[in-house]
């Protein structure tokens, strides 16, 4: 049973707090939530390496929205986000080692090394996309081609704080709402967007009730057992249901800066960040449930630790053993292939590529 | 038979929905409303509000949904009601159509097509007479074709439709009303016409000029003129495709010639005109030039509304045969 | 004393329903509803005699609005629209023979015949802007700059109900309350955006209520009363108050089509337009007024409705008798002067104006 | 004395504030941030919450915001955090703040500066890495200016600010942390760069190299290291205006040098290069070409992440030394 304060509604009823999980999913959730911060710190010693370049936005802090959702989720249902996307390719189906080796550039990253960071997608994961809102009318097409299609499929579309004011979010919710799309728009709440707090950039911070005539659900985002009630909930309610669009706010945090150029503590203090991590932090919170209920001994907690840190380094290593992209490929994928136009020009008129 | 553009362009939305379950149309009064300006007449009656989606005023929302959906697999046909309102949506379309397909290392695929009428109408004033040919024939990961005729409107939209890539098509409001012979072939639903390629709608000996979209008109009248004056024979090509651009037909008449005059609706500077003048330079046609290439284009100054002033902004049939004069008098090295 | 229905309200209180309006204040409002209904029908007449060409958006039986408006505003206060701006331009100091010569695309058109329909200014009204939504900022940046200035001075930020999906107009909204600017976002709801129905085009069209945070009142828009007392109590509310912003709506209809083009009876029922124009007509509803309470009789009415019609038609020969633009004035206005680039290029290469 | 562009910038904003109590910037991040390149480091301690604005991330919303104020008196400085970015608020900056003066017969002005970083920075992938010259350099009513080193980027961003229209000011994030020297007469607040005027970097006399923003760098290096291979001895110049293009200094250069090599980070097509190429095609500085034009541009591609590709992307010294090499060895009519 997770406590009531894990759910503020706007109009709509509360997600159940009796929680019933089965052991190997929490365990299982334990694991994702461990891996997924050790892949993020090995991407910070990465970029301070300099081996990774240009941006990179880290997720920790934030794990149990990523690991809560995808326990609701079925390879059916779809997700998009922004440029904070290393967790949610994870999540995703996204291998660590393709993440890691996508951030450094290499041939076997998940894009071929041609996305970087903020440019990540699997077969039900849409990104990885950088520019700040976009993502949410997309989201909104992608919700619409499951209901063309007559999948029963959510999507789930997220955004932080900071882009909940885009205008674009606006026309998404409308939309959504006028033709009752399966369609979950989750604003991702980290109190920040880049160096403006929340109250700075919103009229309302109230971020679920925004949808004006889209219910909406405020959820502790640092409890993965609360997101993922949540999740579950938004799931039937816009698939089962065909009740429309819903609106989550996942209230959270971001440890590190906003990328690994912002130190993070100009606009906010250190002591802000070590309380969120003593009092609230997502993993520490699973560890204790698991403990304090029994679920797992120390031991078995310090293995499942170490296995995380071994995958990761693994990981890294072959990401590492990657070579770049092969230098053709820096032609491809401008088209579709078989579809390219004839040719396509380089820096001077001898540089060229021939398609056909 | 003949065939307007207007239902040039109805024929190839109708024939794409029929042969595919996947297309489908959206856009601020495409359905109930039939468009605003009649290019989807009857597709709400015959292909159902599921398909023929009348949205709200939301261009960006719009458009971001229909890149969702191409992304997620379906194929839209994203109508704006003018290119000019496209503005709003310009991010969707260059970062999200263009670049995903590259940026995912080819994971997602972007099959979508972005139609509507663009450049002048008359008497619409500065907001309402934009020419985007050049901006969007800038971005690789786009195609951008522009009808002039109605052959042109069915084939290439129907072109851009079958594409896998994201397509910009370029109409031309102005046109919508004009009547053009069809081919036998170009009935059939089978009829595409390639993009990329562009078509010599005159052939002729002395000078060349390159159009597109409305200008292709005013380009053949010109030379009929120029003929029956005597003056010379031009060659008349329509490009119908900005990206990619069909440089090779270009060239290929350029050496034939010698001469080169290009037209085109939009402001001058980074043009149409401008790239062509650029290509030409950078090619082996260089050496056959006889005289400069001459940009003939839309004033650079925002579309005025009243009659007068209007005719000053945008180039006709005088212009163009004015300037192709002038070429022909021209002779490298020579100074005048 | 005003009906109750005149006012719905969102998070605020209604204005009062007691009107006090001096009688030649109503005279002038009398006036200037008939003159501006006249003035439309002479567009119109001209649209159809071809004189007027491209776009040309009437507002018969909107009236009210921009009356009922302008008699709560001083020249102080600041207004801006979209391309449906013959009413308001005449309210905002525009002469009619100014607004019929601009559709005449004539020298002495109050742009110079340079924007037509659609693009027509004074010195506190900023237009007349053809893009749907993209007015409505700019209409907050208006008010910002009266706050800026120390100006006691509201802006009316004009839209319609199809703008009112607009993702700037939330853009707007959340700006405008964060900044507490001295804005009024008036969403003039005629029923429909060119075909397409309220319901159809906004999942919420309780548009007074949609701007979350931002206090509304729906206003009948049909009643020239009711809209000046609405009008005042909102030059108060933001401007006195200093309690930022504030949304109206407008209740209102559009007798033509959306532009001459549109018969503007596909959509929706010859019926439908009679109802309104029997039943709820701003000009005869005034009149009728001024005749119940006997504040004029007949005869005065009939006098001022000849000589509204006189005025446009003498304003109407005017603007005929007006030349067109010189055709200088191609070159004018593109910078402002003193401040041109060095030349500007026509058609062709021999075509160019120098500046220096 | 040395200062960095960053430093320049924000000397600019500083000056022109402390002038003129209309002059106010706006921007995601300006103030307590600082800016997110710091270029408005120090100014909200300065000048207050009034006049350095922290916004939202609303782009069009910010935009439209900044030119209603612009319209209504003010004269604001609206940084775009990119202008990548700027494409959600391209609408406003084209339709409501380049046409209004117009479309209004002069009624309403539009005082506004649109400034921030443009093109690629390094490893930012392809939606954070677009050149907007050619698109805002097309559009009249606006004026647009590229500043490569401190000088330029002190002066111009002053000049946009005094400027009664809308001026685009394209920095590039690449350059923010350089040192340049400056001059004396840079460092008075009374210094301006004239919008409209090209710079010769280094005088030569065997070809052109015109070239704005971060490629001026790349020029010159490559003319200098041309010079001390005794190859050549080349002309750089720093465009500095997109629109106005000061094509007559271009022209006198080319008069001299018979030769001309255009260089820019944007893509190629409809680009700034291709500009260049059609005016001096429609000028007398054709007939002194000893070689075709030819333009050094950004790849046609959206940008890669990956280092190695990226490096292909953006034309650098190398490159640039090739292609004029290449041009040395042309000869108009001769065939090779
Ligand atoms: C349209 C646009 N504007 C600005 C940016 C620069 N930018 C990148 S992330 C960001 C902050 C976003 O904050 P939020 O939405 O709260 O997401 P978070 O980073 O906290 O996950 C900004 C301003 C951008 N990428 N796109
Ligand atoms: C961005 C944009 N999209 C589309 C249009 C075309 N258009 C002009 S008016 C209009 C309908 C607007 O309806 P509404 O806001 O209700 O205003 P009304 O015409 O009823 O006064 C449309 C779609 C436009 N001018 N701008
Ligand atoms: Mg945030
Ligand atoms: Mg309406």
């Amino acid at each position: 049973r997770i406590p009531p304060e894990s759910f503020q509604t706007f109009k709509c009823e509360a997600p159940s707090l009796d929680v019933k999980v089965k052991k190997e999913d929490l365990l299982s959730m334990y694991k994702s939530m461990v891996a997924m911060r050790r892949m993020e710190m090995a991407a910070d010693g990465l970029y301070k390496a300099k081996l990774i370049r240009g941006f990179c936005h880290l997720c920790t802090g934030q794990e149990a929205v990523g690991v809560g959702m995808e326990a609701a989720l079925s390879e059916h249902d779809k997700v998009i986000t922004a440029y904070r996307s290393h967790g949610f390719t994870y999540m995703r189906g996204g291998t660590i080692s393709s993440i890691l080796g996508e951030l450094l550039g290499r041939k076997t990253g998940i894009s071929g090394g041609k996305g970087g960071s903020m440019h990540m997608f699997t077969s039900n994961f849409f990104g990885g996309n950088g520019i700040v809102g976009a993502q949410v009318p997309i989201g909104a097409g992608i919700a619409f081609t499951q209901k063309y299609l007559g999948n029963k499929a959510a999507t789930f579309i997220f955004y932080g704080d900071g882009a909940a004011n885009q205008g674009q979010v606006f026309e998404a919710f409308n939309m959504a709402k006028l033709w009752n799309l399966p369609a979950v728009f989750v604003c991702e709440n980290n109190k920040y967007g880049m160096g403006t707090s929340a109250s700075r950039s919103s009229a309302n911070t109230a971020y679920y009730t925004r949808g004006d005539y889209i219910p909406g659900i405020k959820v502790n985002g640092m409890d993965v057992l609360a997101v993922n009630q949540a999740v579950s909930y938004a799931k039937d309610w816009t698939v089962s249901a065909e009740k429309g669009p819903l609106v989550l706010e996942m209230e959270t945090y971001r440890y590190s800066g906003h990328s690994m150029s912002d130190p993070g503590i100009t606009y906010r203090s250190r002591e802000e960040i070590q309380d969120v991590r003593a009092a609230n932090d997502p993993v520490s919170g699973l560890k204790e449930c698991l403990l304090e209920n029994k679920v797992v001994s120390e031991d078995e907690i310090k293995s499942m630790d170490k296995s995380a840190r071994a995958r990761v380094d693994k990981a890294m290593e072959e990401a590492k053993a990657s070579p770049q992209p092969d230098i053709e490929e820096f032609w491809t994928h401008v088209y579709k292939k078989g579809y390219e136009v004839p040719f396509l020009r380089g820096r001077e008129p001898e540089e060229f590529h021939r398609y056909r | 038979v003949e065939m307007t553009v207007r239902d040039a362009l109805n024929a190839a939305l109708d024939e794409e929905m029929a042969a595919d379950e996947k297309v489908y149309l959206l856009g601020e009064e495409v359905g109930q409303y039939n468009g605003a300006y009649k290019v989807s007449k009857g597709l709400l009656d015959k292909f159902g509000p599921k398909r023929v989606i009348d949205t709200p005023i939301t261009e960006s929302g719009i458009c971001g949904l229909a890149v969702g959906s191409a992304f997620a697999g379906l194929k839209p046909v994203c109508e704006f009601m003018t290119w000019n309102f496209a503005m709003q949506a310009i991010d969707q379309i260059v970062n999200s159509a263009a670049k995903t397909h590259y940026m995912s290392g080819g994971n997602v695929d972007c099959p979508i097509t972005f139609r509507g009428p663009n450049g002048a109408a008359a008497g619409v004033a500065a907001q309402h007479s934009q020419c985007f040919a050049a901006w969007y024939g800038s971005v690789p990961g786009l195609k951008v074709v522009s009808p002039w005729n109605s052959e042109d409107a069915k084939g290439l939209l129907k072109a851009a439709i079958r594409d896998p890539n994201p397509v910009v098509v370029l109409e031309n409001e102005l046109m919508y009303g004009v009547s053009f012979p069809m081919s036998e072939a170009s009935l059939s639903k089978d009829f595409v016409v390639e993009i990329g390629k562009a078509k010599i709608e005159k052939e002729g000996t002395d000078v060349t000029i390159v159009a597109h979209s409305r200008s292709v008109g005013f380009a053949l009248e010109a030379a009929y003129l120029l003929e029956k004056e005597g003056i010379c024979s031009a060659e008349v090509i329509n490009l119908r495709s900005i990206r990619p651009l069909d440089t090779e037909t270009i060239i290929k008449s350029v050496k034939k010639t010698n001469r080169l005059v290009t037209v085109e609706g939009g402001w001058p500077q980074y043009g149409v005109g401008s790239e062509i003048c650029a290509q030409i330079m950078e090619s082996e046609a260089f050496d056959h030039l006889d005289a400069p290439v001459v940009r003939v284009t839309g004033a650079d100054v925002p579309t005025p509304y009243a009659q007068n002033l209007e005719a000053f902004a945008f180039p006709d049939t005088e212009v163009i045969a004015r300037v192709v004069k002038r070429t022909l008098n021209k002779q490298i090295g020579a100074s005048n």
